[in-house]
């Protein structure tokens, strides 16, 4: 089976594919950060964070349309915040009369909502960017350039190059239950069992996935032993980051900085 | 779409940068912890074995079940991997579990994996594991202590996680506490039976095939304490903050208008886990509902830790 | 009389655009004993899978007499077994018992009913000791066996197999061939195994790149080297 | 001259107190290519680990002049290359080069000295365009070849695979034993393909029961049908 479905990187001939993924990592945090510190009601600032990312999404080649749609994943939990619209105090904007109750809307509190929709939409876009962009592989080695543990690191591959192993697993097994699940052949009687057997059938599933995946590390240990493992994670040194590099770090980081200080000078 | 996000990861945006930092600096603190106490016990094994778990896990959440009309229901994984591996290990492999969600699928954000992982990683695992050893020491090592201990392990997790959430959401103004807590309490009470019965699955098929591996996790002597009191102390606190959040969650008015909010912002909150609605009970009802469970989750909580501390004096 | 698998104009193509299946036709007659055979990739995993409906392309599928749409799935499902390749997915209860008697629980038989079942497929694969065993700890032969015993106690009347042979030691695989002529089904069998292609299956159809190219006495396509050769097989 | 590969009075058993090994005693003479056959749990992957202290029996096991012992194991490992049936439990690294890359590095080796033995390890298995690839999307027989590839990285001097055409469709196989002839190394091989043995090995071992019940040209084993019938082994 192929699961490339699961595997969110787009290949594209792009400088922001082409560009070092530590880079990439690290401008992608800086910008979320950015996002998160942002005070609301700082709509120009939001408007030129916006113009950030979507210029990211274009020079990509993944397309504005592809980044929106995976970032609507997020477009659920904003309803989360809906309610706040109405808690918070400040000038009353409009009163919707329910039953007996009568809610108030307040400038304030539409103000904050739509600053955390903003703030979501414009994460989730980087986030989405960096990983279209960039091979989990890459990614990894740029989380090892910012200082999480090897060890750490070393987990996060091993579970990315098995995630589509055990998925895959997951899959079949689910096939194989949908292939036995069959009605009756008495008319009138209902099929399925009770929702507690089903909902234990499943835990069966997952209680055999979970052994295999252990009997499996077992062989991977072994395997790993036999070409020398001995409990250290090591790797080839990263090539070191090249002149321009630096400077679009730097560039990238005082951009952002400005962005605040203007942010908070103005609507802090 | 196979893979549906569950309502637990908090993406970006919805946190307050303080609250997602104080997060970040916790869950670094105790996975710097976890990752000493993984190598001291598994030493060179621990790669492979907590990479491809975490990967089990991972595969696991894809499992599922139809409940009734086309919804079903699923697993998180956090007590099943308590149980079977340990608080430590447990910590490790949800940590890798839920970054790797954040960076592939965007399945929670990058500023707020901190605060994922403490849910997930770190308040699940102590429930859990608080919830599995105190019911484990009351049966005396029966099976029934598996099974049931397993429930409620994977049940309170749940829940539990889920009032961090809200929690955590109240504080950084996001969502109002007197809504978010009943709503995400009351969604994940019915999502925890599902979780609930799945773990219970999982255990019976490692209790037939393999059960020396319900042992290994037993192997976590001194720091194991440490995970228990930390359960306890988290259950106890979700528990009475919660409804207190949710009681005063801006000043006095919110009485007058509290019935008017749930009724306006369920609407939407049920929306938001369409899978999960249960046809039939009124909003009203369920509000009841919700405080009556709160209230039994306390009493159960304490229920529990008296009798474990009545045993340990006997004993 | 119905056939019990007719195939008309199937085409498939996976959502990454993969075309799987390019017009495919095929009519299997009750009784029959059929062998699915081609390189890896022909398509074959993919045609089995149209079978019960967990696939669907476009094109009509006929199973007993009934096309399989939404509505037929679970009276298809009853009438068509499948046995994957890899026993360890089939096999997700604690004991053996479990894991026969998932299909006819499913179907919401009668205890009684499900006990007798259960007991008359495990005698048929000659299994009957092994009940109350856990799966887990069989070797890959007996958890092939059980895997069809899983399928058997729904009693259908098409037994659909995915290289049964596949990761089998000789012994193993020699039971497995005696136990499956033993079976009176009807019978589709995905193979690599040309050895017992032509030992059990006395009609063979050859896939390659999603289209069948040779449908006939297996006897008789044996002897065509230059066709088997062309399409990545080789005799044995 | 050292033998590649002697094995005296080796027993073993697992901590279950499953006796694996019994009394095994082995010599391969550099260049050798060597079978080693028998039925399920017959003893032959217990076998394989020892080649390399990954399990330590009883007996003395000397491999390329080196007695495996704890102080031996690194040099042990780099001169014995294991290839293991499945291939996913091999890749176990982000991309192809880093599993290629796996073994030289952890013999210590400069990072330009690992690059050129990756490189030449990849061209030996004819998947040089391979490099940068990730190691899900390639198809078993590709997967069998970069298992290999990680190994031969680690330029041995024995070369030790178990199953290596299990599960392989007959072009991947047979492009598989093409490689192997190809492979200077002495080699020993576990298989259930007595085909592929009869073709690229020419001396053979047969296991039982923890214990060596043959050993001699793979021509003359053969011919024995009564010997293989009894180690449930077919000839084909
Ligand atoms: N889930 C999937 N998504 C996309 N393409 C797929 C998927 N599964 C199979 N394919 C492709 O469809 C084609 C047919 O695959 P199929 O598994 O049916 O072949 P097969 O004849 O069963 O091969 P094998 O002998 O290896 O089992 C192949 O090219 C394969 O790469
Ligand atoms: N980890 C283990 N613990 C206990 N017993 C084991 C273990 N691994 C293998 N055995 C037993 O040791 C014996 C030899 O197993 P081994 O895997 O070496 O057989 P094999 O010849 O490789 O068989 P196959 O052809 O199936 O690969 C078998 O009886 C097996 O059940
Ligand atoms: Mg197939
Ligand atoms: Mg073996």
């Amino acid at each position: 089976m192929h699961l490339h479905f699961l595997d969110p990187y787009q290949p594209r001939n792009s400088p922001v594919h082409a560009l070092d993924a530590r880079l990439k990592f690290v401008l992608t945090l800086a910008f979320i950060l950015t996002v998160s510190l942002t005070p609301a009601g700082a709509w120009p600032v939001y408007i030129l964070l916006l113009a950030l990312v979507v210029s990211a999404e274009v020079l990509s080649g993944l397309g504005i349309g592809y980044v929106q749609k995976r970032a609507l994943l997020a477009l659920p939990f904003v309803l989360a915040a809906l309610p706040v619209i109405f808690t918070l105090y400040g000038r009353p904007l409009f009163s919707l009369p329910i039953g007996g109750w009568t809610l108030t809307a307040s400038v304030e509190g539409l103000e904050r909502f739509v600053s955390v929709a903003l703030k979501s939409w414009l994460s989730m876009q980087a986030a989405v960017v960096l990983a279209a962009a960039t091979q989990f592989p890459e990614l990894l080695q740029a989380m090892r350039a910012v200082g999480i543990p090897r060890l750490l690191v070393a987990m996060f591959g091993l579970m990315w190059r098995y995630l589509f192993v055990l998925v895959d697993e997951a899959l079949r097994l689910m096939r194989a239950r949908a292939a036995r699940s069959a009605w009756g052949t008495e008319a009138g009687k209902r099929s399925g069992g009770s929702v507690a057997w089903r909902a234990r059938v499943t835990g069966g599933m997952a209680g055999s996935l979970f052994l295999r995946a252990f009997e499996r590390s077992d062989r991977i240990y072994v395997a790993m032993l036999a070409r020398g493992y001995d409990g250290e994670v090591r790797a080839l040194p990263l090539p070191p980051l090249r002149a321009a590099g630096w400077f679009l770090l730097a560039a990238g980081l005082t951009l952002f900085g400005l962005l605040l200080i203007f942010a908070y000078a103005f609507w802090g | 779409m196979l893979y549906s996000p569950a309502p637990m990861h908090i993406p970006d945006g919805f946190l307050s940068t303080m609250v997602a930092v104080i997060l970040w600096v916790i869950t670094i603190g105790v996975v710097g912890y976890a990752l000493r106490r993984v190598g001291k016990d598994l030493g060179e094994r621990q790669v492979p074995l907590m990479g491809v778990l975490a990967a089990a896990i991972f595969a696991g959440q894809m499992l599922n079940f139809t409940v009734a009309g086309g919804t079903s229901g699923h697993l998180m994984g956090a007590a099943i991997a308590t149980i079977l591996l340990g608080p430590w290990a447990a910590v490790i492999v949800l940590t890798t579990v839920v970054g790797v969600q954040a960076l592939i699928f965007q399945d929670g954000g990058l500023l707020a994996l901190g605060a994922n992982i403490f849910n997930m990683g770190i308040i699940g695992v102590a429930v859990s594991y608080f919830v599995y050893r105190s019911v484990q020491k009351l049966s005396g090592g029966k099976t029934w202590g598996l099974y049931v201990g397993g429930f409620a392990a994977a049940w309170l997790s749940i829940v539990v996680a889920a009032l961090a959430v809200a929690l955590q959401l109240a504080l950084s103004g996001t969502s109002p506490a007197n809504i978010a807590v009943p709503a995400m309490g009351g969604i994940h009470m019915l999502i925890g039976i599902g979780e609930g019965l799945i773990t219970v699955g999982a255990l019976a098929f490692v209790h037939a095939a393999r059960r020396d591996l319900l042992h290994i996790g037993e192997a976590a002597p001194t720091g194991g304490k440490a995970v228990w009191v930390g359960g306890l102390v988290i259950a106890l606190l979700l528990a009475v903050l919660s409804p207190l959040a949710s009681a005063h969650p801006d000043g006095l008015e919110w009485v007058a208008e509290q019935k008017g909010f749930l009724d306006t912002a369920q609407q939407p909150l049920y929306n938001l886990i369409p899978d999960y609605v249960f046809p039939g009970i009124s909003n009203e009802a369920l509000a009841t509902i919700v405080a009556g469970i709160v209230g039994t989750l306390i009493v159960f909580g304490v229920a529990l830790g008296l009798a474990f501390w009545r045993r340990r004096k006997t004993a | 009389m119905h056939h019990s698998i007719e195939i008309e104009h199937l085409s498939f193509s996976y959502p990454d655009g993969h075309p799987a299946l390019r017009d495919v036709s095929l009519r299997i007659a009750p009784g029959e004993k059929v062998a699915l055979v081609g390189p890896n990739g022909a398509g074959k995993s993919t045609l089995i899978l149209h079978l019960n409906g967990i696939l669907r392309g476009e094109g009509r599928v006929t199973v007993c007499g009934l096309p399989v749409e939404e509505k037929n799935l679970g009276r298809v499902r009853a009438a068509v077994g499948l046995v994957f390749q890899n026993p360890d997915d089939q096999l997700f209860s604690p004991t053996v018992f479990d894991d026969v008697a998932f299909g006819p629980l499913y179907q919401g038989l009668p205890p009684a009913e499900v006990e007798r079942r259960v007991t008359s497929a495990l005698a048929a694969v000659k299994m009957e000791a092994y009940a109350r065993r856990v799966s887990h700890h069989l070797s890959v032969g007996e958890k092939k066996r059980i895997a069809i015993a899983t399928v058997l106690s729904m009693e259908p009347e098409v037994l659909v197999l995915d290289e049964p042979t596949a990761g089998l030691d000789p012994r193993a695989r020699r039971g497995l061939i005696h136990l499956l002529r033993d079976l009176p089904m009807t019978m589709l069998v995905s193979s690599h195994d040309l050895a017992m292609v032509r030992e059990l299956l006395p009609r063979m159809v050859i896939m390659d790149e999603g289209r069948i190219v040779a449908d006939g006495p297996t006897a008789e396509l044996m002897k065509d080297e230059q066709l088997l050769e062309a399409h990545g097989l080789e005799k044995m």
